[in-house]
């Protein structure tokens, strides 16, 4: 029961991550693909979680972090990117 | 399982292939990488797959997965990221002094 | 305890960290990289000795005993070349101090210099094929560096090139190692060997075994050379010389080793096939030798000549040819280290490239004009200079065998050779000098000292064959029978 | 035109001292969980690709004076000497051992050479990944 | 059945309910007109996915095996703190690079601000 | 004792010494020094004649590379005696001659030194019973004779002849040393002497013909026989004394003794026969009648000796046949072909060195050579005068010079083998004195053209930019001596046949028993009888002919000057060179795709062709594990990223859906099981990610693929094939469980190595080596990336390293 509920919840996140891929490809605009990214991001720290329940394993947990920290670090520069071509600056302005 | 990763072996290193052989140095950047994503899934794929627990021992019970194949992929990725980096920066080093990304106008010229 | 065979691959990787370090003090960077590299070439020798009188050494890292661990093994045939391949770096390096400039040397041209080594020597010690794997990225990385160092335009035009097609062939060699982990579990050379001689190599390892022969093909310039004429005429001198002497031999060690001790079972599928493409590679590269005008790619299509040359006697597979292929090899890689030194000299003495541009260098600079003659006489194969013996082997390999077009395109081939090189010395040494007394450059000692050495080292190695014979008989004969090989890894716990 | 990185900035102060004990953790507890020099060290080099994309370069440098590469060249060095203090001792060469102390405060404490392997690649790691960036980031 | 055993079902169906959340905010991103309202979705309906499988699991580990997972807690607060950040670089990004509001937009305050030139 | 291998390395040691001794010594001319070595050899030499004559051989060895059997081994007997002798003594009158023709400012220590490397190189190939070290000499002699026609390098025509002389004679070498080594693969041994012992149970080898044929070739090229003796007139380009030393005396002659010492081996048999015979006798016929038309002097010479070296060869051949009826009464007859040969051998060094001393008089005292600017030169040059007649007449054969008796016997052999009832020679034997009383027919003419418009007939002084005047007396020297022997030999010939010929004919007949019988009392008078009608034939028609020249002279233009060999040559080589380029510059393109489809249709051809040609291929689906939805899902999404990367219109699209792929890896490295990958996956795909768009700030938007619609065809057909063939070959390796891995072993990482994740006990333990390097990889792209964008190559930097 239980594991048929994750499978179900798993199948959910793979289909919102197909979706998130077509705003990939489809863009319009580059913020869209970065939306979109992070969204995939998002549903894969979901996935690995239920992952680990269905494989009765902790060595996962790590990963959900570290998604976490990248997603966030990649969607800023990412936006970075788009905002100003530079991801890293010199010196700052202010 | 290993039917289904194998045929998306087959089409990561097509498509891996198809950039390669382009013009633009980006796209052959971008094909090695993908390069490098589908034989990371072919060492792990030949090594087995879902055939035992994770590879930390007290967590689960024997048998455990493969894990040599883990470790050579890990020392693949590493290296391929090395590569990467280098060919990325080897490529913006010569479009700043050749003025072009296009190996077919990079073809060097072989004057006699 | 065998520690001592893994500082050839350890002592340059150490030395060129420290060196990051000492940056500013470009003298001293100088004297300890060249104590370094002669250091090394004595430490192969007491090895190649004591391989003679207490057979293969090997090392097993962190104790761990084959083929769980990784491991060093060292026969006469690695020995030999890591010998040869230390020398030529050393005699190299000296050439560097006078020619590379304080800009390179301060941008750590000797640390990738011994990284490269490093990765050189590490390739042909290593007893695992994954090993192998690593090593060869370490020697790749560093002549990735080396290629593009200076970042002169055609530097980076060729380097590209030079990148991507070896990010090709690591690639393939990640696929064939997938497979033959999937086949036989198992990385350590010896115990494939083992596991492939007890299943019988059938159709499946052979296919997989030409999936190896690609891969070393694409890093030996087997066939699929065409990486090579570029990357070898873009970069500076001593770069070049140091990869027409060291890069191609690495793989065609790694094809020695893969198809004497692994997969030597199907001999009329894959040593037939590397005979095709030795003898496809002899053509092209005769061709190639005599089309070009530039003196750097008639010095690299030699390269590819050589290569093919070599690969014959492993084609051909006779003890008698394994020990001239070895023999040629060592002789190949002294001679093309000076041919490009030499060849690279004449480009910065007379600022031209092609050799109908030269004259008359002989007036202006006797000795090392003879030294080219020296080196044209060496790679033709004419006696009593190094390139012989090897010849005569390979060439006497091959009619016992029966392979009589080989041995006519090997032989052929030496002709081609001969005709390459005299084409340049008849142009450029011989002849009214152009050269105005005024500006005329001055050739540096230490441009000609290193080239003489070589010199010297190409006649007295064809003189003093003997001295070698029975470090490379016994390297012929290891080859051969990969039985012993094996029994030195697998048996026996040191 | 100015930009505010206001709320980003203070952010990153949280998520940065996050990261950065959470690289050391993996790298510390790598032998038994998943985690280890590699993965502690890239996590730890994240960290500081998040400070440098926060802010600049000079910023940071002020504030952290280093010379990566040295950094870099520092952990290959400890990570190959480890394997040569086994070269000195007469084991073979990268022999790693784990031993149990009893050291008078710290009680029974694990010690093994690998640790400290571990912790040369960590640094190189650590050291290449923002030489890398560092590098690109500061050409014109 | 017991408690543990309802409780697990329980930490199964939050895990249920975040990840028809995500399929909802993955609908958003398909559907909605421009990048302003598609982030809406992005960053507000699927941080509220992520939360509630993260804790539904982090509820079934607690209780299956008795073990609390700093991890999975970090992880929370992690995303917590930086999927709002992130939306507002995303969006702010998408503005300054004249990404185009859709049509049915009636009003933009923020263009007078930031591109007088524009006018 | 006096060791022959002294001989040899002497000069090489002298050699060596040249420059040094010549910074040293000013006042005098270094060639008297190096005078004394081969004067001292010759001395050495001549006191073995008797011994050497009563049948004594002497045999040293010294060991050089004793594993492969390749040995300096000398072996001095009759044979070798006479090429000793030559070249010690024509050596020692060439340097005599030298050091009056070449004046103080040529750099003469690289002349001598080149000499005397000659000198050695040719001892030791005459002296050496080690068949590689035959070689090695060999070819040192054709490295020191480039050395010496190239000596004025700064001529194209010197540097040109050198070239074709280098080039034929090293690839005749070659051919030579695969024979020889085909010889050893036979007989097992590279002792000359030990193969004639045991040649016999070889003959029907597979080999042997090939190996005879070979060994020809190098025979041939070196002595110019036909079609190769084009190179021979072009080294005509060197300094006289060269040419007189090298190119008539020794070095050519080096291919006549190696006929010679080869006939024991292959003689008897027919081609053997056939070839050298046949060969012999075009060489001569096409050298005389190409000689009758030269203009320059030494160019004529350059052609009589390349007729002569053809007469020789062809009495080696017809004397081989003996072999091959083997010893017997009869048989002894057809030896005498081989007498001749040797004798002439002799006569040929003695009056061609003169004729080329008088050539070298004449260039050197009046600046041409042309024969039509010459003429009426005797009474002005009355010494060398004198001598043009004694070599000229000794040449055209006739008496009293020793040229007379050898032509005589060389007709008498041709006579006698067209009576011989073996090879069908009652057939074709007619040939042989037909095209031999023809050759001799036109050297006659040219002997006469040497002398005559040469020395008689009206002088032209106005065509001359020097005074018509004698020669000093020591040029005069050497080529006086020469013509002493020349009449000398014609009157006592049984001196040199008992002390010389004969002894080498037991070494050409080593099973004929007494060399005795071999060898004939030589008369100048022996009746009326064949050869001696043929001899006063040739100078009646001879004669005649050359009365005539005016009037036949136009024959030379029908041969067209495009199909000479010289051209056929020249345009092999262009012809090979452009058609390397093309051929070279057609697929070395530089473009990189091009090169990167070459590979990959190699890897379909061979690895997807073995695949299925030795039906490796299988696929079996039962063992799979079981597929989830999500994973279905999973798999579908990275395919869909991987394929539509291929359509991305712009390159951050793109990159993205690279970072996609390495995040749904990531995901599939948790599904599979392996917790630190997944970690580190995903770290480096987004550092990876990262540096991408850090370098995007550098590069240009990517522009629409330009490319052709056939060559985007041809990319996706060869990317399908790289795919599908890694696939096949993937399913086909997962059914293959045969073994273990090895990996149980790592499962008590624990125990071993103290870690309780295997992955990570594997990579800093159990595999920590490649751990380590993998840093030092990591490491060296780091600095590598830093050297990249710090070190610019300098703008004001001339761009000569392209």
């Amino acid at each position: 029961m239980v594991e048929k509920i994750l499978l179900t919840a798993l199948a959910l996140f793979a289909f919102s991550i197909a979706i998130a891929l077509y705003r990939i490809i489809k863009g319009p605009s580059m913020p869209d693909r970065t939306v979109a990214l992070d969204m995939i991001g998002v549903n894969l720290i979901s996935s690995i979680a239920v992952i680990s329940i269905v494989l009765k394993t902790k060595a996962f947990l790590e990963a959900i972090l570290i998604l976490g920290i990248l997603a966030f670090i990649s969607t800023i520069a990412i936006s970075k990117y788009v905002e100003r071509g530079v991801i890293v600056e010199h010196k700052s302005d202010n | 399982m290993e039917t289904l990763i194998i045929i998306l072996i087959g089409i990561l290193t097509a498509v891996a292939t198809y950039l390669i052989l382009s013009r633009n140095i980006i796209r052959v950047i971008l094909g090695t990488a993908v390069f490098s994503h589908a034989v990371h899934l072919l060492i792990l794929t030949m090594g087995g797959l879902k055939k035992g627990s994770v590879p930390l021992l007290k967590e689960a019970d024997a048998p455990y997965t493969d894990a040599l194949p883990q470790a050579l992929i890990l020392t693949a990725i590493v290296i391929s990221f090395a590569v990467t980096a280098f060919i990325l920066v080897l490529a913006y080093r010569a479009y700043q002094d050749l003025g072009s990304d296009d190996l077919h106008a990079l073809r060097g010229t072989n004057d006699e | 305890m065998n520690n001592i065979i893994v500082l050839p691959l350890i002592l340059p990787i150490m030395v060129g960290v420290l060196l990051v370090f000492l940056r500013p003090y470009i003298r001293l960077q100088r004297i300890i990289s060249l104590l370094t590299m002669i250091g090394v070439a004595c430490i192969s020798v007491y090895i190649l000795n004591r391989i003679q009188t207490e057979g293969i050494m090997r090392l097993d890292f962190g104790g761990w005993k084959p083929p769980f661990g990784i491991l060093f093994v060292a026969d006469s045939f690695s020995a030999l070349l890591v010998l040869t391949a230390s020398v030529v770096t050393a005699i190299c390096l000296i050439y560097a101090f006078s020619s590379i400039g304080e800009r390179h040397e301060r941008m750590f041209f000797y640390p990738f210099i011994l990284f490269l080594v490093a990765g050189v020597n590490g390739s042909f010690l290593t007893g695992d094929l994954f090993n192998l794997f690593v090593c060869f990225e370490v020697m790749l990385l560093a002549s990735y560096v080396l290629v593009t160092l200076g970042g002169e335009k055609a530097q980076l035009r060729e380097s590209i090139k030079y990148v991507v097609i070896n990010i090709l062939s690591s690639w393939f060699f990640l696929v064939a190692l997938a497979y033959l982990y999937g086949t036989v579990g198992t990385l350590n050379m010896a115990h494939i060997s083992e596991r492939v001689a007890e299943a019988g190599q059938g159709p499946l390892l052979t296919t997989v075994s030409i999936l190896f022969l690609i891969v070393f093909s694409l890093k030996a310039g087997l066939l699929l050379f065409f990486w090579l004429p570029g990357s070898y005429s873009a970069p500076p001198t001593v770069i070049a010389a140091l990869f027409g002497a060291l890069l191609t031999k690495v793989g065609i060690y790694a094809l020695f080793r893969t198809f004497t001790l692994i997969f030597y079972h199907e001999p009329s599928i894959t040593h037939n096939l590397i005979g095709i493409m030795a003898g496809i590679t002899l053509i092209v590269g005769c061709m190639g030798a005599v089309a070009y005008k530039d003196v750097r790619q008639i010095a690299s299509y030699n390269v590819v000549i050589a290569v093919g040359f070599m690969l014959i006697g492993l084609a051909v597979g006779t003890q008698t040819s394994l020990e001239g292929s070895i023999y040629y090899i060592i002789h190949d890689m002294i001679a093309k280290a000076m041919l490009f030194l030499l060849v690279g000299t004449m480009i910065v003495l007379t600022g031209v490239t092609k050799f109908d541009q030269m004259s008359g260098l002989i007036r202006n600079y006797p000795l090392f004009s003879w030294m080219f003659f020296v080196v044209t006489c060496s790679l033709a194969g004419i006696p009593p200079l190094s390139g012989f013996v090897g010849k005569v082997l390979v060439g006497q390999g091959a009619i016992e065998n029966g392979s009589y077009v080989l041995v006519a395109l090997a032989f052929i081939s030496s002709v081609v050779v001969l005709y390459s090189l005299l084409r340049i010395f008849l142009n450029s040494i011989f002849g009214e000098t152009i050269i105005s007394p005024e500006d005329e450059l001055p050739l540096k000692k230490g441009l000609l000292i290193p080239i003489v050495l070589l010199g010297i080292g190409t006649i007295s190695l064809g003189l003093e064959a003997e001295v070698l014979s029975s470090y490379v008989s016994d390297a012929a004969n290891t080859l051969f029978n990969p039985s012993i090989y094996i029994d030195a890894v697998l048996s026996g716990n040191k | 035109m100015r930009i505010n990185d206001v709320i980003l900035r203070t952010v990153t102060k949280i998520v940065v001292f996050i990261i950065l004990t959470f690289g050391v953790y993996l790298f510390l507890s790598g032998h038994n969980t998943p985690g280890g020099g590699f993965i502690g060290g890239l996590v730890l080099a994240s960290a500081f690709v998040l400070l440098y994309l926060s802010s600049d370069i000079e910023s940071v440098q002020k504030s952290l004076p280093l010379d990566f590469k040295m950094v870099a060249a520092f952990g290959v060095l400890l990570a190959t000497s480890t394997g040569f203090g086994s070269l000195l001792l007469g084991v073979p060469f990268l022999s790693q051992t784990f031993a149990y102390f009893d050291l008078p405060i710290f009680g029974k404490t694990e010690l093994t050479t690998v640790t400290i392997f571990e912790a040369g690649v960590a640094l190189a790691v650590v050291g290449v990944v923002v030489t890398i960036i560092l590098s690109i980031s500061e050409d014109e | 059945m017991n408690t543990s055993q309802i409780i697990e079902l329980g930490a199964a169906l939050l895990i249920l309910l975040g990840s028809i959340m995500s399929v909802i905010s993955a609908f958003g991103i398909i559907r909605l007109p421009d990048v302003y309202t598609r982030s809406h979705a992005a960053t507000k309906s699927s941080t509220l996915a992520v939360l509630l499988s993260l804790s539904g699991a982090f509820v079934y580990f607690w209780v299956h095996e008795g073990f609390i997972s700093v991890r999975l807690l970090l992880g929370i607060v992690f995303v917590f703190l930086t999927a709002p950040v992130a939306g507002h670089l995303i969006t702010r990004a998408a503005y300054r690079s004249k990404v185009k509001l859709t049509d049915n937009s009636s009003d933009d305050a923020l263009k007078e601000v930031l591109f007088p030139e524009d006018k | 004792m006096f060791s022959v291998n002294f001989a040899i390395i002497f000069p090489f040691i002298i050699a060596a010494l040249v420059p040094f001794l010549y910074r040293r010594i000013k006042f005098v001319h270094i060639g008297w020094f190096v005078m004394l070595v081969p004067i001292t050899l010759f001395i050495l030499l001549a006191r073995l004649i008797p011994s050497v004559a009563s049948g004594k051989t002497f045999f040293h060895t010294y060991n050089w590379i004793p594993s492969l059997d390749i040995n300096f081994t000398t072996y001095l007997d009759g044979l070798s005696m006479i090429f000793g002798l030559l070249i010690t003594g024509v050596g020692s009158l060439v340097i005599l001659y030298s050091i009056f023709y070449l004046s103080t400012k040529e750099s003469l220590q690289h002349f001598y030194s080149y000499l005397l490397l000659f000198m050695g190189a040719m001892l030791g190939v005459v002296f050496s019973d080690n068949l590689m070290v035959l070689y090695v000499f060999w070819e040192l002699t054709s490295v020191s004779s480039f050395l010496l026609i190239a000596f004025w390098n700064h001529r194209k025509a010197s540097r040109q002849g050198a070239q074709k002389a280098m080039l034929i004679t090293v690839s005749g070498g070659v051919a030579m040393l695969v024979g020889f080594i085909m010889l050893h693969t036979m007989t097992g041994t590279f002792s000359v002497r030990e193969i004639v012992l045991s040649i016999r149970d070889f003959t029907d080898h597979t080999l042997f013909l090939p190996t005879m044929i070979l060994v020809l070739l190098g025979a041939f090229t070196k002595s110019a026989q036909f079609p190769f003796h084009i190179w021979l007139p072009d080294a005509m380009e060197a300094p006289t004394p060269v040419s007189a030393y090298l190119h008539s005396a020794t070095m050519v002659k080096a291919g006549i003794y190696l006929v010679a010492r080869f006939t024991p081996v292959f003689g008897g048999d027919q081609v053997w026969f056939w070839s050298v015979s046949v060969i012999g006798m075009m060489t001569m016929f096409w050298g005389s009648f190409n000689a009758v038309r030269q203009p320059d002097l030494k160019a004529l010479l350059a052609y009589s000796t390349i007729s002569q070296l053809g007469l020789i060869m062809s009495l080696l051949g017809l004397g081989s046949i003996a072999l091959n009826i083997g010893y017997s009464a009869d048989s002894i007859i057809y030896t005498q072909a081989t007498f001749a040969a040797l004798f002439h051998l002799i006569n040929h060094s003695t009056f061609k060195g003169a004729l080329f001393m008088v050539v070298g008089i004449v260039d050197h005292e009046l600046g041409t050579r042309d024969i039509r600017r010459l003429g009426g030169l005797f009474t002005l040059m009355p010494f060398t005068f004198t001598i043009a007649v004694i070599g000229g007449l000794s040449m055209a054969g006739l008496p009293p010079f020793n040229g007379f008796l050898s032509k005589e016997m060389f007709f008498a052999a041709t006579v006698q083998i067209s009576n011989a009832d073996v090879f069908s020679l009652q057939t074709f034997g007619v040939i042989f004195p037909i095209v031999a009383w023809i050759a001799s027919i036109f050297t006659f003419v040219y002997c006469l053209i040497f002398i005559i418009k040469t020395f008689l007939g009206p002088a032209q002084p106005e065509k001359l930019d020097k005074p018509i005047h004698e020669a000093p007396v020591g040029m005069l020297i050497s080529p006086l001596i020469l013509c002493a022997f020349v009449v000398g030999i014609f009157f006592f010939p049984d001196l040199l046949g008992k002390y010389i010929l004969q002894p080498s004919m037991a070494s050409v007949y080593p099973t004929f028993g007494d060399p005795k019988e071999l060898t004939p009392s030589i008369y100048a008078w022996h009746g009326f009888n064949a050869e001696l009608m043929m001899t006063i034939g040739v100078i009646v028609i001879g004669a005649l002919l050359y009365n005539q020249l005016k009037k036949w002279k136009p024959v030379y233009g029908l041969f067209s000057q495009k199909y000479t060999f010289n051209m056929l040559y020249n345009s092999m080589l262009s012809s090979t060179e452009k058609g390397s380029t093309i051929v070279t510059k057609g697929y070395m393109t530089g473009f990189l795709r091009d090169y990167l489809v070459y590979i990959f249709v190699f890897f379909i051809v061979t690895v997807g062709g073995f695949l299925f040609y030795s039906g490796a291929f299988s696929i079996d689906i039962s063992t799979d594990a079981s597929i989830r939805v999500y994973e279905a899902i999973l798999v579908g999404v990275m395919a869909v990223a991987a394929v539509a990367m291929l359509f991305a219109k712009s390159r951050i699209t793109a990159t993205l859906l690279n970072g996609v792929l390495g995040y749904s890896i990531a995901i599939f490295f948790v599904i599979f099981r392996a917790p630190d990958l997944a970690l580190t996956q995903l770290v480096v795909e987004s550092v990876t990610t990262a540096l991408f768009l850090l370098c995007f700030y550098f590069l240009p938007e990517w522009k629409r693929e330009t490319s052709s619609s056939k060559t985007k065809l041809t990319n996706a057909i060869v990317s399908i094939g790289v795919g599908v063939v890694v696939m096949l070959v993937a399913f086909s390796v997962l059914n293959y469980e045969k073994f273990e891995t090895i990996s149980r072993y790592f499962e008590n990482a624990y125990e071993l190595a103290g870690g309780a994740n295997i992955v990570n006990a594997i990579l800093g333990d159990f595999r920590g080596f490649d751990t380590m390097l993998e840093v030092v990889v990591l490491f060296i792209a780091g600095l590598g990336i830093f050297t990249m964008i710090k070190l610019r190559a300098k703008k004001e930097d001339a761009d000569i390293e392209n």
